[in-house]
């Protein structure tokens, strides 16, 4: 058994049927989908039991029909990317930066640039943002358009 | 002070400072400088205008209804993906890299050489 | 009257302030020339030939500048100071004997004077950094009176055993009688080359080069002391270093080199020590220029600390050597 | 009595020429904490990518970073590859670790340059440039530009590498080798390089773990983390390469690790050039990404680089993550700045402490701090009132 299959079947049996989905992609790529009551779980079952230091970055995504928090693993060269669902209604997430302090700029990133509330972060203000930035607008959501970004950014300035 | 020794002996070799404008180096054969569009070869299919990553080719209606791409070199960022886009390899890497120019309309260079 | 009239024209123009502005600017050349020719590159270029007159043009153009005074500053103090640099410095360089055995201003026990104008350089630079209302500057003049704390023993030692050569000429503490004391033997490299080593990095901390460009670190606290100066008074300032600088270099060259010594009588005479004078200074000025080539800024503390620990004991060493060598040797 | 005084290092200073604050609280000399801010720079380029085609993407993410930008485009290609799940042509993954290679050699040496001029040794600091240059003229022959190379596209690569220039390179390798070991001693040598650099800037290794630290700080610190070791990609499979790490956990050791590093590039590039097979260098793809997604992880000059890309069955990407390494390790700086005990940080330690972690701002992501000093006040101003105030006059 491949330390991949190795990782995904420990998963599986502490957490059952709230992993959702997981997939080996390739050699060293994993992915993982698991509940939102569980992320932080999972994570620190992840440094705990298995020995994950390593946070590489948290990709925030917007699916249209939910928010996903993807934070990317990097275990002895194998990346596992444990991805966490938001539902629109109430964009809010554990953090993690208790558990592995690494992920302290990529929670506010994600943060600021999604408008995903990480609970029990310590420090949520504004990471690459300016000080002035609009309130409520989140770049890199969907329903963001570009040329209204723009016009906003704009206007606010003006 | 190993420093010492490789200073002195620098203090009597040539120069390293290449004086730019009054002494120019060659650039290597496949540079990528100015481009160079051959519009008798061009189809007008507007490949190159859709994978310019900085929309510094333009597509341009010409008075003979074909339309051909206008280029604006201050826009360009000389990565040669049209020329390498391009189904009919009528664009071109030149080794022309002094571009700067005072005027503005210079940096535009307009289709022409349909008429042939 | 004639006397007099010469009197004005010495300080003035030769070799007085005019003299050793033009000294001064040239030295900069140099450094900066030789400075680049030691990191194979090529330096001040165009202005004039080979860059010739480029400290020239650097003045000309800060003159030009916009001068800006910070709206926190001690505005009194922080626009005199310039001034009073370029004054300290100009003032200093009288001392120094350029065609002959002493300067313009000579009298017994002038070193000490020379030690004295040498500090207050130091509180001048500490003034101006502390009325400039910022940080940086603040850092800087902090620094620069923790590096005097430094240095100054180390310097005002071996200037004093330069001087402890004169004592079998009767002993004196005048630079005339240093050079005198210096004209029958050119073997004083020989015992003074310990108390030359302490000048030279002694001189190299006064005037702020590396490795001890420490108040004035660019890459630390931007521009230290010298941060909110800008135009004119930058431009004074600089002129001021610059002189500062030819007239260490020439206290090097006077004190152990054996700096002009009369070799012929007259005008000829005046002319050939003059070229001594500054041929010797340059030796000065290219060394100074090579420690600054091969070393990195040191931090504050290593530097008081180095400063402590082997300058110091050093410098004594080498004043007993100065006092006590002659004596074997004569014996 | 002694008051903290607070020191802005950055945006604009000559020892940061990179857009970043750091405000240093300093007692006296003493560097008693650290506060970081970020953002004068940030271009949107991961909004941006959603706009454009794959690639398009891939000359922006090559202009991400203008010192490191290949491994940005490797990342990106590597990421697009995955999803489309088609190998690439082995001679092609050469020439990438090739190209790679070169740009670690000349962004180390950039490094070493900077980092001698930020402790005042400015003529290691103009030798290190000058033999860069070689590098740089390399590069440009090899892929027709200097900086942004332009050498990967998804698929392959865009230029092969024919005989007479894999001669050329193996000649200038050797040259550059002889050049980089005379540095190394320089290092080792010259006193006061070793008074500045010895001690400075302690990251410990479980900081450097616990912070995911990445690159050449963490292996400094004694963790042997690289990615062309533990996720070989491209060719490094076939490579065989020493893992560089020392132990001794400050400046010093950085600068050891990234000339060794250098070293270690260049016999990779030696190596790569033997074994490089025949064949060709591109697969067509198609312009248009099936649905799914995909990771692209190289080891920067700087550390691991990763970009996340989501796919939707178009030719434009869904999403796209880009994390360069400087992030990373800028969370390892507050702790290397600040004093605890026998560790005494100085406000001289703070340019080449920073400099250390080879910071590149431009790959990681505007306002003014100013202080009225009659009232003590201080603020920061915000682009629009600094318009504003343009408008006035």
């Amino acid at each position: 058994m491949t330390l991949e299959e190795e990782i995904v079947n420990k998963l599986k049996s502490q957490f059952g049927d709230k992993i959702l989905e997981a997939k080996i992609q390739r050699a060293r790529r994993i992915f993982i989908t698991v509940d939102r009551s569980i992320y932080k779980d999972a994570i620190r079952f992840l440094k705990n039991e298995i020995g994950v230091t390593h946070v590489s970055t948290i990709a925030g995504v917007d699916a249209i029909e939910r928010f996903e928090v993807i934070p990317l693993f990097s275990y002895k060269g194998i990346v596992i990317a444990l991805r966490g669902l938001v539902p629109k209604e109430s964009p809010s997430i554990d953090t993690i930066s208790d558990v592995i302090p690494g992920a302290f700029f990529y929670e506010k990133e994600v943060h600021e640039m999604f408008g995903i509330d990480i609970k029990g972060h310590p420090d949520l203000s504004h990471l690459e943002l300016p000080e002035d930035w609009p309130e409520g607008l989140y770049p890199l959501r969907k329903d963001v358009d570009l040329q209204e970004l723009f016009k906003q950014i704009t206007k606010e300035r003006d | 002070m190993p420093i010492f020794g490789e200073a002195l002996r620098n203090a009597f070799q040539r120069r390293a400072t290449l004086l730019y404008p009054f002494e120019r180096r060659d650039v290597p054969q496949d540079y990528r400088g100015k481009l160079e569009i051959d519009y008798n070869l061009c189809i007008g299919c507007g490949l190159c205008v859709k994978d310019c990553p900085s929309s510094a080719l333009e597509l341009v209606q010409m008075p003979d209804g074909k339309r051909k791409p206008r280029y604006h070199i201050a826009r360009c960022t000389f990565c040669a993906q049209c020329a390498e886009s391009c189904p009919r390899k009528a664009i071109k890497m030149t080794p022309v890299y002094e571009l700067a120019t005072y005027n503005r309309r210079a940096e535009v260079v307009e289709p022409c050489g349909t008429s042939q | 009257m004639i006397q007099e009239v010469i009197d004005i024209l010495k300080i003035l123009i030769f070799p007085g302030f005019f003299f050793f502005s033009l000294l001064g600017l040239i030295f900069e050349w140099i450094d900066r020339k030789f400075y680049a020719r030691l990191q194979n590159r090529v330096g001040p270029l165009y202005t004039g030939p080979r860059g010739f007159f480029q400290p020239f043009a650097d003045f000309v153009k800060l003159m030009a500048k916009e001068d800006v005074v910070p709206e926190g500053a001690e505005k009194p103090i922080f626009s005199s100071i310039p001034v009073f640099a370029l004054a300290l410095s100009l003032f200093a360089v009288l001392f120094l004997p350029v065609y002959g055995t002493q300067g313009i201003l000579s009298f017994e026990g002038d070193i000490i004077v020379l030690m004295a104008i040498m500090t207050l350089f130091v509180v001048l630079v500490f003034l101006g950094g502390l009325s400039s209302a910022s940080r940086y500057s603040e850092v800087g003049a902090e620094r620069s009176i923790l590096q005097l704390l430094g240095y100054e023993i180390p310097l005002v030692a071996s200037v004093l055993g330069a001087a402890a050569i004169t004592i079998h000429t009767g002993g004196s503490l005048s630079i005339k009688g240093i050079v005198e004391a210096q004209s029958g033997w050119w073997s004083i490299l020989g015992i003074q080359a310990l108390g030359f080593a302490i000048f030279l990095l002694a001189a190299q901390a006064e005037l702020e080069r590396v490795p001890f460009d420490i108040p004035e670190a660019e890459t630390e606290i931007v521009a230290g002391w010298m941060t909110e100066y800008s135009g004119k008074k930058l431009a004074l300032l600089r002129l001021a270093r610059d002189i500062e600088l030819a007239f260490l270099c020439g206290l090097g060259a006077t004190l152990f080199l054996g700096g002009p010594q009369p070799v012929l009588p007259g005008i000829l005479g005046a002319v050939v020590s003059t070229i001594l004078f500054v041929v010797k200074s340059v030796i000065v000025l290219l060394i100074l220029t090579a420690i600054r080539a091969a070393m990195s800024r040191l931090r504050i503390d290593q530097m008081v600390n180095f400063a402590w620990k082997y300058l110091m004991p050093l410098s004594i060493l080498q004043l007993f050597l100065a006092v006590l060598l002659p004596h074997i040797i004569t014996l | 009595m002694s008051t903290i005084i607070d020191i802005p290092v950055g945006p604009q200073h000559p020892a940061l020429k990179e857009p970043i604050n750091i405000t240093c609280y300093v007692d006296g000399e003493q560097v008693i904490g650290a506060k970081l801010r970020l953002g004068y720079n940030h271009r949107g380029i991961e909004k941006a990518g959603e706009y454009q085609s794959y690639i398009q993407n891939l000359y922006i993410a090559e202009r991400i970073c203008g010192i490191c930008g290949i491994v940005h485009a490797f990342s990106l290609a590597q990421a697009t590859e995955d999803i489309i799940g088609k190998e690439i042509p082995r001679r092609a993954d050469y020439i990438r670790v090739i190209g790679l290679e070169l740009n670690r050699i000349h962004s180390h040496l950039l490094w070493l340059g900077v980092a001698a001029h930020e402790i005042g040794f400015d003529t290691l600091f103009m030798y290190v440039w000058r033999d860069r240059e070689i590098v740089m003229d390399i590069i440009e022959e090899i892929t027709g530009n200097r900086v942004t190379y332009a050498l990967i596209t998804i698929g392959g690569v865009r230029r092969d590498i024919p005989q007479e220039r894999a001669e050329k390179l193996l000649r200038v390798m050797e040259a550059l080798e002889e050049r980089v070991k005379k540095y190394r001693r320089m290092c080792l040598e010259e006193k006061t390089i070793r008074m500045r650099c010895d001690g400075v800037g302690i990251l410990r290794k479980e900081d450097a773990i616990a912070l995911c630290a990445v690159g050449p700080t963490t292996r400094a610190s004694g963790v042997s983390f690289d990615v062309r070791a533990d996720d070989p990609h491209a060719a490094y499979d076939e490579i065989p390469f020493n893992v560089v790490t020392y132990d001794t956990c400050d400046v010093t050791a950085r600068v050891l690790v990234r000339i060794d590093e250098t070293l270690e590039s260049i016999n990779i590039i030696k190596e790569a050039i033997k074994k490089m097979p025949e064949g060709p260098i591109r697969v067509r793809l198609p312009r248009v990404v099936p649905a799914g997604e995909g990771i692209g992880r190289t080891e920067a000059p700087r550390g691991e680089v990763i970009h996340y890309v989501r796919a939707n069955g178009t030719d434009k990407p869904f999403r796209w993550k880009v994390r360069s390494p400087t992030l990373a390790n800028l969370l390892s700086i507050p702790v290397m700045l600040t004093s605890k005990g026998d560790y005494v940080v100085n406000i001289a330690d703070v340019p080449i402490t920073f400099a250390s972690i080879d910071p590149c701002i431009s790959c990681t992501d505007r306002a003014v701090r100013f202080i009225d000093v009659s009232t003590g006040k201080s603020w920061v101003w915000t682009f629009s009132q600094i318009k504003r105030m343009y408008w006035r006059r």
